[in-house]
């Protein structure tokens, strides 16, 4: 295991205070819990947004915090949940009164965990309201949607809700754009390599020098098929062709694409790659309003990537436009 | 006892609190099996903490008892079971919030509540292999019990009989949540460690309901 | 070799394929060649900013070319130089009267065609400035800094030099602000693994599970030692005791930092660095302005980090803290 | 002939095109002992190209066919050695560039703006083993022929005659630049390329000066 760490049962609390230390204008922590991440910068009667989920991701979760955004979340061991109480401080922290939103990705330990904070925020008469996202197509067949894991199209989820928050929108509001985004939004992705938790210090899977696993979740979590590296156009063939099957995404549709890197894979094959998609989607009738390609979503070191589509009405090309500066994710207004 | 009263319900909390000391090693022992084996762990942590803040607790609510009761255990015990069991005292506490003396009916609510609790946020139903395939069986014998007029005593004693039947169920089910689920065929053959802390849960109450 | 590509020797072209067409309104080539790649967005009479250098290191060096950054970019192979005559088109394509900067870090044969570029410039009538980067305290000992290579630290005079252009200074102005941020920086880096260049298809070295070595170039250079590696302080110490020496950086001195990630090492590893620069610096009475953490000169897949410092006057840090917007980075105004 | 005109130009990179394609073979089997045998193909490539332009040329100044020369062949051949000898043909052709007939002394200016331009551009100076230990001598041979008063034939013969010699003593140099430069120790005793290029160069310059 090669990584940049000091004792692997500190990775996350170093991490943590790393981020904190380089962003001292723009984040705190509240509950004198380092786990407990807000912005510092509140914006009067905002419906609070809060999300919450292991490390090992970032910048999700923690890092799209910030304006026009998320204003808190809470952060759990690498790949595992953090707890109802660290919630519910993060709930306590970020509500003014209007109520808090959960956004987070349809995993069993995060949903036990944020009913839990929900009902306890319902005990201190927090107005609390949920929108899972679970759009890796990869993870759940059509008919099993509620099987799907939440991914990199999550962002999309939080840039639109945030977005809505900021024009001081009510719950109901936030949660009715939110549930739109992440009902339009689909994922799916190719593993590559594998990482490593720290604390296990071995991989949890391997893939032969010349495989690839389509579909795999990000903390590998097994996909639809194990097979041969193909070209690069052929990869985003069967990454995309069952993205767009599914919603459907059809000629005359407007979508915003995202390119995630799982972490090891350079930015060179992340365009490369959607060299292949713009041209599968322009010969598709589909139009691209605005093309994500970067991080969004990682699994440590693991080699691979990930296709999200989001289509787009006018409430939701709107609010996509929206400026937002966070420590991790900087927009102006499209 | 026709009804469970707050010292009543403080006397059940020192029974699950010595209940679960007593079972620590064997609920290691079971969730070692096929999950990580910290369940012994996290339930003494959980009645541990549960007991100090009931027995501190100074209103005449019964069902705000037992909803402090488990936010104090999610606080204290943030693992699976912890936060399903914390669920399930909160969903049960609030289903009977205002209640002061708790009657078989509202015992019967109360569990009701509490299992349901638990499937909705475990997404899940008897049969998996989980705490709900004892609790499901114990929330059901209260209900047939309050219906045929049966008291407290009789009441709990079905439900942990009920559960302990339960338990014994899942031995012949096949693991769907957790990481039990990755054994799958596996997984027959052996009892559900979650469910056996729903039959301690009762087996509290039951001691505490006979004194 | 697992890379997400076709043909290798498509592996460029493909990649700046992919980036045009994700950034549609943003940039365009010239002279028909897809090498030369220029900023649509044109401020009339400002002083052209042209970099120009081997693939293979996104966002280096095409990645900059934006609105208060740089107006032109020649993409060479992967990590060879682009021609001189590519230079030269994008050297007409930018210039508006004012001139033309090239900025670009110290590589023979990127020297060699940036002077041959300059040269025929000079015979179109085109007035040419040069600021070569060399930061990389590791490729050259006090003494002998002109022998020292650029790399991530040529951010900060792209964003500098940038900002001043934008002010629509003369290039003599420019040039004076690029060469005072090339000389307050200084970087130091470490790699963990490899890479591989594509048409290659094979590591151009190995380094053993538990080793790295300390000052290795972005194209594998070799570096000042191989050791085993150490925990995450220390690798920090290795690399930021050297840069702090070699300026000096001295207590009262105010500096910006940049955490930079070579490929694969996850963003989680890069802040658990920074919790410890921020504290050595504190410790030691500098102050920081700003913090960037993140990918900002990468060598593909090679896993392994650099920590960049650059110090700050009122006029540096003045200009480094104006926005700019590229495809690969966005800053709103400090 | 006293002087080098337009003609006697271009009749010189007819030369020099020629003298490319048949060391073609030579050229690349040096470049391969330490290089990476491209520089066969390059030269071809850019004197190819450069004779091309030139027979096109139409101005009268001779110093504005060799810049425009070398501008070609850093298009042609945008090799390490493709760019170094269209830089020495740039500055060469500024530092004369209003000249329409080139006297031996205007020979000798272009031929050192020739060297220094590479050795600016390539951080080089003489003894490196590169193509400028065959240049700065014939560079040097000409400035002496020109102050001795020698006629342009005469001149450009030593030039070519000292660029030769600079060819083998580059054999007991050990390589400093580019590729070679990773062979170090092992480099001694084998030939530059890059200056047998230059002595090529020169040949063509004093075949075409001859006729
Ligand atoms: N989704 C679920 N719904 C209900 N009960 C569950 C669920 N998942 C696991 N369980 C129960 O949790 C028990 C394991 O609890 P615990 O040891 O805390 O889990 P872990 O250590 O895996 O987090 C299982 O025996 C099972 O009864
Ligand atoms: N920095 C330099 N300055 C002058 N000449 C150089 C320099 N580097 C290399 N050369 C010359 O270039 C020749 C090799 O040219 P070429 O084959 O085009 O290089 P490559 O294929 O390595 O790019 C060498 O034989 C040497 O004479
Ligand atoms: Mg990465
Ligand atoms: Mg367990
Ligand atoms: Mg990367
Ligand atoms: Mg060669």
């Amino acid at each position: 295991m090669k990584k940049i760490m000091n004792k692997a049962e500190d990775f996350v609390d170093e991490m943590i205070e790393g981020i904190l230390a380089a962003n001292p204008g723009e984040l705190a922590t509240v509950a004198d819990d380092l786990r407990c991440v807000v912005n510092k910068n509140k914006m009067a009667g905002k419906v609070g947004i809060a999300t919450g989920g292991g490390s090992g991701h970032l910048p999700l979760f923690l890092g799209y915090v910030g304006d026009g955004m998320l204003d808190g979340c809470s952060v759990g061991g690498v790949f595992q949940s953090p707890s109802s109480v660290q919630m519910l401080e993060v709930t306590k922290a970020i509500d003014q009164g209007a109520g808090v939103l959960y956004i987070y990705g349809n995993y069993g330990g995060d949903i036990l965990n944020f009913d839990m904070a929900a009902e306890m925020a319902d005990v201190e008469g927090i107005r609390v309201e949920q929108v899972v996202a679970g759009e890796d197509v990869a993870s759940g067949p059509k008919g099993e949607e509620s099987k799907r894991r939440g991914v990199a199209g999550i962002f999309y989820v939080y840039k639109i809700a945030g977005a809505k928050a900021a024009e001081l929108a009510t719950l109901d509001e936030v949660k009715r754009v939110a549930a739109k985004a992440a009902a339009n939004v689909r994922t799916m992705g190719v593993a590559l390599s594998p990482c490593i938790v720290p604390e296990v210090g071995k991989p949890s899977f391997t893939l032969n020098e010349d495989e690839m696993e389509i579909g795999m979740g990000i903390h590998g979590e097994p996909g639809i098929r194990r097979g041969k590296l193909k070209p690069a156009d052929g990869i985003v063939d069967e990454m995309l062709i069952p993205i767009l099957d599914d919603l459907p995404y059809v000629r005359g549709d407007e979508v915003s694409v995202l390119i995630n890197g799982l972490g090891a894979t350079p930015k060179e094959e992340l365009y490369i790659m959607y060299r292949w998609v713009g041209q599968v989607l322009a010969e598709k009738g589909i139009k691209v309003f605005k093309v994500y390609i970067g991080e969004f979503a990682t699994s440590m070191e693991m080699a691979g990537a990930s296709i999200s589509l989001i289509k787009l009405d006018d409430e939701l090309r709107d609010l996509l436009s929206k400026p937002a500066h966070t420590p991790f994710f900087e927009q102006k207004q499209l | 006892m026709t009804s469970i009263d707050i010292d009543a319900l403080k006397n059940i909390f020192g029974h699950l609190k010595r209940i679960m000391d007593e079972n620590r090693e064997m609920l290691i022992e079971l969730d070692s099996v096929m999950g990580d084996g910290d369940l012994g762990i996290t339930m003494q942590k959980a009645f541990t903490a549960a007991h100090t803040e009931v027995q501190g607790f100074t209103g005449k609510e019964s069902g705000q008892l037992l909803l402090k009761a488990g936010m104090k255990i999610a606080q204290a015990a943030p693992s699976t079971m912890g936060t399903l069991v914390a669920m399930g005292f909160m969903k049960g506490g609030k289903s009977i919030l205002k209640t002061e003396e708790i009657s078989l009916s509202e015992l019967s609510v109360f569990f009701r509540a509490f299992a349901n609790g638990i499937m909705d946020a475990g997404k899940t139903k008897p049969g998996n292999k989980t705490i709900i395939d004892a609790l499901d069986p114990a929330a059901k014998a209260l209900e047939e019990a309050s219906v045929e007029g049966k008291n407290v005593a009789d009441g709990i004693q079905m439900a942990y009989t009920a559960a302990r039947e339960g338990v014994e169920n899942t031995k012949s089910m096949k693991a769907q949540h957790g990481r039990a689920a990755y054994y799958q065929e596996k997984s027959i053959g052996v009892t559900d460690a979650g469910a056996t802390v729903a039959a301690l849960i009762l087996k509290g109450f039951y001691l505490g309901v006979r004194e």
